[in-house]
């Protein structure tokens, strides 16, 4: 174990309540929005004292309010990455770059050296001279970025680091990025939204919720068998009902009024049922081989770039949303809103949880 | 060549006077190198009672002098205050106490007396610490009607003379009683002369300091201010010289204003 | 004790404190626009009162509102009162020794704010007036806070202006800092402390309500990221 | 036409220089980070001027540089949902919302309840009284699009939106939104990163590239048949080589030194070629009727939530991506990085750019 | 024109600026961060100087300095000169009169600072020497220039403390705001009016310098987005 977090602090309206380890890897942290992530990673940083608990990395202990123990940000060498960037106004582009590099005691030409390697791999060659006020979202992220590794620190915390970027960029950063990860060797973790980043990027995950942080899971593990509600919506599942197991084998699905086959094998006592929604396609009836064919209404048909969402609604019950490929739905074309429509759902993906 | 730095403190009514003399004294002494400091006699006398390096003093009243002068009357030294060096104390100039009034006299104020009748709105005194305003107040009292114009609000009190000749001349109040070289460096419209029934003659007092650093040049650039030439220059403001021969007099009142002075402190 | 000159001084510092808490912003709002030459010249000026003995500054104002002169001519023959030498004569006094502190650091406090948050007021449809009171002033709330009770202890504690100006005449324009100075001078030295003492506790009333005041509006402050 | 924009503005550095037209439709805004997008929100919302240009909405002049018209912000009656959010700082999350409707002289009464209709639709209850200092990146982000959304604007200009949510909320927003402009019926320009959301939100596209704007294109256009490569790149195409026309269908991909077969009619003078990757895809070679079939060594595998990405190069060529959804690769589960593999591309598929 | 006063006045201003600025500034610092009580009664004692009379501030300077009271005698003893009545006795009177200026203003400008930008310089392992001067200043630029711009002004155009703890020794302590009191009241109105003017000259070119100065700073202050 090479981090140990275990973290307390009453903002009076919010509670956050946290504990976990994580490894030479690089842990992602999946939450709502408002659920701690950031104020987590600025406990571990040092920038905000928990009201107790016992923060350690690679055996030196960052914090215990029990030893009273609280080492300053500086002698903690980690990197956060703020939400906000958190840019030195004052400086130029290289300016904020250097100053990151005053620690480490080089010669002139190596810190010209190194910056200019930066600027490179982060695309800003040419912003040189711009104070954060005149460069864009997306510019002032990566100089935060580039600025942070620089101080080569012994662990890595990202709060959202590609959120301002654009796609193509994002997924060179990204490669970049895990170059630069594994040069490193240290602890990561990772915050973002998009839960294919995470799903690429990260070895385990960690769910937060309302403060409180459950047991890093694998990140495969997450997507594939996740247990809580919590985490299933976390990996991008949008598809959930109230459930009871009402015999072995059959699940009610209660907000969609549909009973589901499946194998309940030691989850019988599951409250919620999840589907994702690239995993329910639109069936003809010919298909005699699945055992969950339901009726529904379509309420809405999205075009999106490689499929169709569909939002549709069983008899009485709560919409469903349906992701099908173009392929897919070519065979469905002539469907509109209002119509009927089969869909089907393999037992291997109804996701039981609690 | 070497310089004798001889430290005079001068109250600032003599700032023009004494400026004209130090060049004049050049030519006398070349290796005495006068330094003024100018204030208003009490600030001065403070300084001097705090410790500051001083070789002569020359007060616009008696009062601060006594104040630093231990064989005064103690009832004026309340602090047995000792600096002044008694034998070389002398009376050095006088000067006369005046009503001014502002250009055209709207109040048409002629004369002391007239201060307590209607014609007055508002009088503007030097405060006591002013010496001006110690002798405004002994004739006031002498014409009985200083605690009725206190009592009126018709006195205001500046906090230097400068203050009080502004006053006049702008015309925010309709007169105010200053010394005649005030008066005659402000330019002022002077209506009245207080005379010896009203108030004491006005003494400017000068003495070397017991802790001089120089007590003989200071001595000798004092024996200089009384010489003819300096006289002409103090002459030339509206002061009077107070003649060596009138000394013995000038001891006396100066002895009786130290009394009326400690009745007013009371 | 009289307790006049506490009346009096209140009065004088709580109205040139008004007059100068908004005079000074909106000297500096405009101000912090301009070019930095324009800027720079207009400083000189508003800034003057601050490098001339308070003295000479009340000479000035005597010069400027005597009553033989035209303003004064014109004010004593409409209202039938002369500007100087009454309490009131004190505001001028003390309004323009004051301004030039609220004004200044008003203006540091304007130029550092974030022109973003007005932005978005516009096109939100806000008024200026309401951006401005709603937004830049809590917003500047700091430095704005700042020259507030910097006018106000130098209004409260000047002297050499309105002593000129007003005059100093018991119990109808004598002032805490002027009765201190007078008493002073007077070799009454143990009033002159008690006097002192008062103008201490009004000082101390004000800064201790400003900064709970400031308490109470910086709750939690810590930007989010 | 309802929006029409044409504007100049010199930075020194930067220079934006940009025209289009929009309709009562939503026309996204895409382009690489630091292009303009943002400035140019701001020049027509009015918080910067041009240095010459017309800016006209709805018959209304907003600004012209030669009749020297200059609308202020506060009589365009836009909302600008800035990138940074500019909450203001001082007041709480319902003060901020409230602050919105005071344009509209509205009672006590109806202020609460659209303000509480808002606080609920962007899931925002239990945060009324929280300073923007005290809420996450995303509370604020959802905060400020409420709070422009309740001046009812005539115009909506959205600066990224949801680039702080979650993916659920993301796409419940996004749903929200979606119910918000219909009924609003106002023209809306769209800056986001998310190619997907673009997808699904725009009618209209205008892609924007170092300050300058091309027409804006249907969205559907952009993805299938971009004319530039810059359109291309930013509808989330992540292969490109340079290329020519060597013969009628044959181009010579220069990058990847290789020669695709395609329909070159009409493009002979195209520069460039793009391909998805999610349309190159792994073949065996009992494929004969491909005519695109190329061999090509295995740099790196990543897993992602569907699908496999691969990296992969042509002989003596740069790096191509290709993705395989997880389905088609378990056929290919054996190979690794360093294998030859045979990728397909069928010549529909080949985008020829300019 | 014996321009001695304009020299001993620059030298007196500028280093009791200078103290003023670092004493200031530090004290801005650490009383930001205590708790508001704390900080009223401290903000009390540190704007006392602005309340009182300032030749009553040069009194108590007098009393505390002066050659009779035990530091002074200890200083006279240690030193060979007195602390009173010499041309830097001009710096103690300026340093005080003027403290509570940089005092007050920098810490309002202190207390609107974005702490996240000194937790991020933190998380770089900058020292926070460092992060004080090369990030919290800078940030707060704009007040703490407001805060010199007005220490300076105080300090040369401070009158009634010095003429107390310097007193007016044409060529030794005289300096322009003493002089022109006393050219003034000595009724050379004309001298004492070029004084003015020379007085306005320093500041005009202080004024200027710090405006450009800002103007170089804030090049194209926007925030993104
Ligand atoms: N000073 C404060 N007082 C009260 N609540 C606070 C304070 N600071 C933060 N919070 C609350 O703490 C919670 C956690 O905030 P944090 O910034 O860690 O969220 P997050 O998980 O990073 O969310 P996001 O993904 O939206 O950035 C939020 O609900 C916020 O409202
Ligand atoms: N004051 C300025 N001086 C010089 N260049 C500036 C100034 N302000 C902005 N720029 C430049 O203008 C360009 C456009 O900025 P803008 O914020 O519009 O980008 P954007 O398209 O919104 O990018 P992003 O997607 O990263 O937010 C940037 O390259 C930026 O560096
Ligand atoms: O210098 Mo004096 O003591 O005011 O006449
Ligand atoms: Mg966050
Ligand atoms: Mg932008």
């Amino acid at each position: 174990m090479r981090l140990y977090v275990k973290i307390k602090k009453d903002f009076g309206s919010f509670i956050l309540d946290t504990e976990f380890e994580a490894d030479k890897e690089v842990l992602g942290i999946l939450g709502e929005s408002g659920c701690g992530k950031s104020m987590t990673l600025r406990c571990i940083a040092g920038v905000v004292t928990p009201d107790e608990g016992h923060i350690e990395l690679d055996e030196t202990v960052f914090f215990d309010s029990e030893k009273k123990i609280n080492l300053k940000p500086q002698e903690r060498h980690v990197g956060l990455l703020f939400q906000n960037y958190a840019l030195f106004p004052n400086m130029n582009v290289v300016q904020n770059l250097r100053a990151a590099l005053r620690g480490q005691k080089l010669g002139k030409e190596e810190q010209q050296k190194r910056v200019a390697e930066m600027m490179a791999k982060f695309y800003l060659q040419g912003l040189e001279h711009h104070k954060p006020s005149q460069l864009s979202g997306g510019q002032q992220q990566r100089v935060a970025l580039a600025r942070i590794l620089l101080t080569r620190p012994k662990m890595l915390m990202l709060d959202e680091p590609f959120a301002a970027l654009d796609e193509f960029l994002r997924w060179k950063l990204e490669l970049e990025l895990e170059d630069v990860l594994k040069e490193f060797g240290a602890t990561t973790l990772f915050v973002s939204h998009n839960r294919d980043e995470i799903y690429r990027i990260c070895d385990r995950v960690c769910v937060m919720n309302q403060g409180k942080s459950s047991e890093p899971v694998p990140v495969k593990e997450l997507f594939t068998t996740p247990i809580s509600r919590e985490a299933a919506y976390l990996s991008g599942c949008k598809n959930f009902s109230d459930a009871a197991v009402a015999e072995k084998g059959e699940v009610m699905a209660l907000d969609w009024g549909i009973t589901l086959k499946c194998d309940t094998t030691g989850k019988e006592d599951s409250t919620s049922v999840g589907i994702r929604s690239h995993f329910i396609r639109p069936v003809t009836e010919t298909e005699g081989l699945m055992r969950n064919v339901f009726s529904c209404r379509i309420e809405r048909i999205i075009e999106d770039v490689f499929s169709y969402i569909l939002i549709v609604s069983p008899k009485e019950g709560a919409q469903i949303r349906v992701d099908v490929s173009k392929e897919d739905w070519l065979e469905y074309r002539e469907q509109v809103p209002g119509d009927e429509i089969l869909i089907g759902i393999e037992e291997k993906d109804i996701m039981l949880l609690k | 060549e070497d310089q004798t730095d001889v430290v005079v403190f001068a109250a600032a009514s003599m700032t023009e006077t004494l400026t004209e003399i130090q060049e004049m004294y050049k030519e006398v002494e070349p290796n005495v190198n006068l330094v003024f400091t100018f204030d208003s006699s009490g600030t001065l006398k403070t300084q001097i009672e705090e410790g500051a390096d001083c070789d002569l003093f020359i007060s616009a009243a008696q009062k601060q002098m006594n104040q630093l002068d231990i064989t005064a009357d103690p009832s004026v030294n309340e602090d047995g205050l000792d600096f002044i060096d008694d034998t070389t104390r002398m009376d050095l100039l006088e000067n006369k106490v005046v009503l001014a009034v502002p250009e055209n006299n709207q109040a048409d104020i002629q004369s002391f007396e007239d201060l307590g009748t209607d014609k007055l709105n508002l009088l503007c005194l030097g405060n006591e610490d002013v010496p001006v305003g110690a002798y405004s107040e002994e004739i006031l009292t002498n014409l009985g009607i200083l605690d009725q114009l206190e009592a009126d609000k018709k006195i205001t009190y500046g906090s230097n003379v400068k203050e009080v000749t502004t006053q006049v001349s702008e015309g925010s109040v309709d007169a105010g009683i200053i010394y005649a070289t005030d008066a005659y460096s402000a330019g002022l419209t002077v209506v009245d002369q207080a005379d010896s029934t009203l108030c004491k003659q006005v003494i400017y007092p000068a003495a070397v300091l017991k802790n001089a650093a120089h007590a003989d040049e200071a001595k000798a650039f004092l024996d200089y201010l009384t010489t003819e030439t300096s006289a002409e220059v103090f002459e030339s403001v509206g002061f009077t010289m107070v003649k060596a021969d009138d000394e013995e007099e000038t001891e006396a009142v100066s002895e009786a204003e130290s009394e009326t002075a400690a009745e007013t402190e009371s | 004790m009289d307790w006049f000159p506490l009346y009096n001084s209140l009065r004088i510092a709580v109205i040139s404190s008004v007059l100068v808490f908004f005079s000074g912003i909106f000297a500096a709002y405009y101000i912090a626009k301009l070019h930095p030459v324009v800027k720079g010249v207009l400083d000189v000026i508003l800034t003057l009162p601050m490098v001339l003995p308070p003295t000479v500054v009340g000479y000035f104002i005597l010069l400027l509102l005597g009553s033989k002169r035209p303003f004064g001519i014109w004010f004593y023959n409409t209202f039938g009162t002369k500007l100087v030498m009454n309490w009131y004569s004190g505001i001028f006094a003390a309004t323009i020794v004051a301004f030039p502190l609220m004004y200044r650091t008003a203006r540091g406090a304007f130029e550092s704010f974030d022109e973003t948050l007005s932005y978005s007021g516009q096109t939100l449809g806000l008024s200026n007036t309401y951006i401005f009171w709603k937004v830049r002033m809590p917003a500047c709330r700091q430095g704005i806070m700042a020259g507030t009770v910097l006018a106000f202890a130098r209004a409260l504690g000047e002297y050499g202006a309105t002593s000129m100006v007003a005059g100093y005449t018991p119990g109808k324009t004598a002032t805490i800092s002027t009765t201190v100075y007078q008493l002073w001078r007077t070799n009454d030295d143990l009033l002159a402390f008690k006097w002192v003492m008062v103008n201490i506790a009004i000082s101390a009333v004000v800064l201790l309500a400003v900064n709970m005041l400031e308490k109470k509006n910086t709750a939690g402050k810590r930007s989010a990221g």
